[in-house]
């Protein structure tokens, strides 16, 4: 487990000002807001974070990270 | 009947469905299997945060053997937000196909052709099988297709509109040059729209709101299906010439009266 | 799907087939049976004095278990010739149905209404199920069922033009004020057409050229079925409202996009 | 009085002068022309004349007769 | 250009209004004025017994040197009415002209021709110049034309609906058909009905709501004259053919680009 | 009534004619005056190195104080060579207006909107007034507004086809959303679909085969006039509603029949 | 001179029950209700009233009279 | 150098290989071919010569001229 106990840290999630752990990862953000990781994709800063990466790749402050899921659409 | 090709994806039917407007997710999927649709298009957004670990997603819902997700950029307003669309779909898993729509404005929601061809160019290079929904332009439609799309997607009329195939002649002069298959999108209000759209020679039409929008759905479906085979046996047929003069249908010799 | 019933005769299909310019007896067979059809309409002429006996006569060819026979009065230009005709055709063992057309002249080809109401009186009360092709005026429709029609079949287009529905509003009027069953009879040039008559919701379409002058006519039989199936289909689904401008059929919420 | 021995006489049969023998009836007019009755109905001077009487109905000279089948129409 | 001659009428201007729905007679007349009609059309009703005497009445406001009166039957719903409402109008002091409308009811407004060619055969032998209101139907306006009609009055669209010409093929062919002068009656409601309308070689157009509810009547009277002249230049002029393919208007011969 | 303003160009007339096609210059001539037009579009093409010295050249024949030249970019089939063009008209002493067309491929003639827009913005910037001929996407012609163009010239339908106006909703979409003068250009026909045209609110319409190649080009070319007229008037007027039922014209009040 | 005393008798005029002195001629019933003859036209029992013969004809019990004129109308 | 007695020289005028005089200018070669050079516009190697400088612009071995004016076109 990566990242340590730091202190609190303000990303955007989804558009919100939220408030994460420091030494959170991408895939502890994710499975906060989902059950099963393989109905979402996510943007970090514009960049696609590959599913695999999500347990090594750190949050960190700024963060703009966006997690997208398929809706019903034309 | 020939199947839809598409790239290396092949479709016994030749109508695709939206995802969007439906009641609930059961009319949603009776509707599709009324429809015999073997292909639905889904749009990307947000997963909610308070209430996603509560919600059936859709792709808990879909049964993808039976349904080929296309994953489609609508809501974006500009290349780079449709490029960005069209990676995430790819990251959840949904293959290389793609609906690219690029909208100019949220009033007429008409497509922006120019970013759309450029969109178009970075992502058939990226090996994406671009879908693109354009006008009726046949020079966009052309452009689309020297971009690299692997189908052309001209609009009947403005989306969520019902109006039907506004100008024939130009999805018949797309279909006429194109050399990747063309698909009407958008605009389609009831069934003969479809069976008008096949008629002119169009590979297949994907249509929402006429469907989501009818007092029932899952019958429209079903009228859907039928229009479709319809219009394309007709194409396939190849229709009786107009004549601005009658011509009798009995003979004219033999008869015994006046 | 509810049965189309005219008097007591009840037909599971609601296409009616003619009989005419088919390039032989087996196209028009194969043509029948690809269209689903359960009733064909045929004219009444004389026999050919030299070589009937060698001929096959359509009562030969037509298996009377699947296809119901429609003697109609074509080449008929006035009343007393149409009563002829239809006492003619229930002396061959038709039964009382009829499908009665009194034509004004060969020029236009088109009905003459007034002599038709005429005659429709008349065989009405000889015991006829007088189906009685006029023209799109509301007002005909009305004064043929009023004087007995069992149906009333106003034409689309002229006979033989396959120039489609000419004017949607007027078939709609018809079907909105009738107690018997509309059927359109007239002008239907492709499976587009038969889609949209039958989403003004008319009771079934009879056509004849737009199949037997197809480049392929039992592809386009097929055509036929497919578009009758979903013209009903839509009507009774009820289509969506049209709307002039456009609405979009993804959410809005939950966009990451520009 | 029909099957006399009549000598021929003028009608008008499917729009063609036609010489008949006289007492020839109806039916055998149909016979000379269709193998089959059912395919046929018959009009005399533009009455219908029945199936079942048509060994009973003689031709008379100048009658016009008609008869005639179903053929393909729209 | 050719006048229009109706019998022994002429006039040089081919529009011709109506006096119903008028703010009032001042607005009326200002319209009659800018549309350029020498002919008007008016109803007969009962004098209001209480109110007559202190009221204009048309017959003074209307300068009879300036605009011929047509009389019409509107309100009529039997040939009996009619002839009553022409005798009367005759006797009135309006001559032998009479607009005849024989309605068959008041949910269409659509004309009874079958009443209206009894009624004309009468009046015409009673020595009216009949300009028969009829619906599209070739046959029925050349059997009002038999009957003994000075004019025939085709129908664009219902009475009232502004919806234009909706089968312009049938008046083509009453045109092409007639030896008396054909008038579109009913339907118009902008100016390029009456331009559409008398280019299919109408020899002039009557009209009231188009001009007495467009937002601006007085304006709407000015653009008819001239979609009136715009429609009957063009006719006599002869259309260039339609082309499905472009064609340039500029010469290929000097280009000096690539 | 306001006259038609482009920049600092003022009209009368609303309607502006080619001058391609013509039988000949004294024809041509002829239709100008005939149709009213103050400003006319003409062509650029190398001098013919033989004969030009022998010939009436075009200017030589146009009365300048009469008719603004307006040249066009017709041929071009790339940015570069409108600009070219445009260059070159302006050496011409034909000052700063011009009428930008950029063709994209000869068999449709339908214009290129991309290398439009970039040549727009290319000659907006040199000083050009640019009319620029689009197709009728509302898309496109906002780029080109955006781009700099003095006025946009959506297409009625395709050049030389006189099919008329195919898609009005979506003139009527540009004309709503423009802040410079709407023309339509190209597949006008006849004198109706100036009226039509006009109708929707654009503020001009150019013209060439309807005119040059109808039967009577000067009888045609009043017509034009008159059309133009007719709808300016009419939108100015605004039309009446339409209504799918009928509505009398006359009063119900005061029947003294059935 | 028509139009002797008689008392009152009832006609229909125009749709509504009217009473008239016995003795009324068309003429006297129609300037009560016009200023100008020349405005309206008579129809008596569905039978016209030429305008020549208004004051020599009488009304009579039960009449149904039509006085009429011109209004606006399509 | 204007005007001076070189040899002929070959340039492309309006798309034809045309021999003009060495020394020739703008201004002689429009002449040439037209009677009013208020008529034409010249370009050559693709840049506009303005009228004014007709005569003072030397034609050169290989240049591509058009002249240009207008005809009739829609």
């Amino acid at each position: 487990m990566r990242g340590g106990s730091g202190g609190p840290l303000r990303v955007v999630l989804n558009g919100c000002e939220t408030d994460v752990l420091g030494g959170a990862t991408i895939g502890q953000l994710v499975d906060r807001v989902v059950k099963d990781r393989s109905r979402v994709a996510v943007e970090r800063n514009r960049e696609i974070v590959p599913r695999a990466l999500y347990d090594t790749t750190d949050v960190s402050p700024g963060d703009v990270i966006e997690v997208v899921t398929l809706v019903g659409g034309g | 009947m020939e199947p839809l090709r598409i790239r290396d994806r092949v479709f016994k039917s030749r109508l695709i469905l939206g995802s969007g407007k439906y009641k609930d997710y059961d009319e949603m999927i009776a509707c599709w299997e009324a429809s015999g649709t073997e292909c639905v298009t889904v749009a990307l957004r947000r997963v909610d945060l308070k209430h996603e670990r509560e919600r059936r997603n859709l792709l808990d819902v879909i049964d993808r053997k039976r349904f080929t997700i296309l994953p489609n950029t609508a809501g974006c307003y500009n290349a780079d937000d449709a490029l960005r669309t069209a990676r995430l779909a790819r990251e959840l898993g949904l293959g290389e196909i793609l609906k690219l729509e690029v909208i100019a404005d949220e009033e007429t929601l008409l497509p922006n052709t120019a970013a759309t061809i450029d969109a178009t160019r970075v992502l058939a290079k990226e090996g994406f099988s671009v879908w693109a929904y354009t006008n009726d332009d046949p020079v966009a439609a052309r452009a689309l297709e020297e971009a690299g799309a692997a189908a052309v997607m001209p609009l009947g009329a403005p989306i969520g509109s019902g109006l039907g195939i506004l100008n024939p002649r130009n999805i018949a002069t797309i279909v006429a040059r194109a050399k990747v298959p063309v698909l009407v999108d958008a605009g389609v209000g009831t069934a003969s729209d479809v069976a008008v759209a096949m008629e002119l020679g169009v590979d297949a039409v994907l249509l929402n709101t006429g469907v989501a929008k009818a007092r029932d759905p899952v019958l429209m479906a079903r009228a859907m299906k039928h229009a479709c085979e319809a219009g394309r046996l007709a194409f396939l047929a190849g229709r009786m010439p107009r004549r601005e003069m009658a011509a009798p249908s009995s003979p004219k010799e033999g008869r015994f009266t006046g």
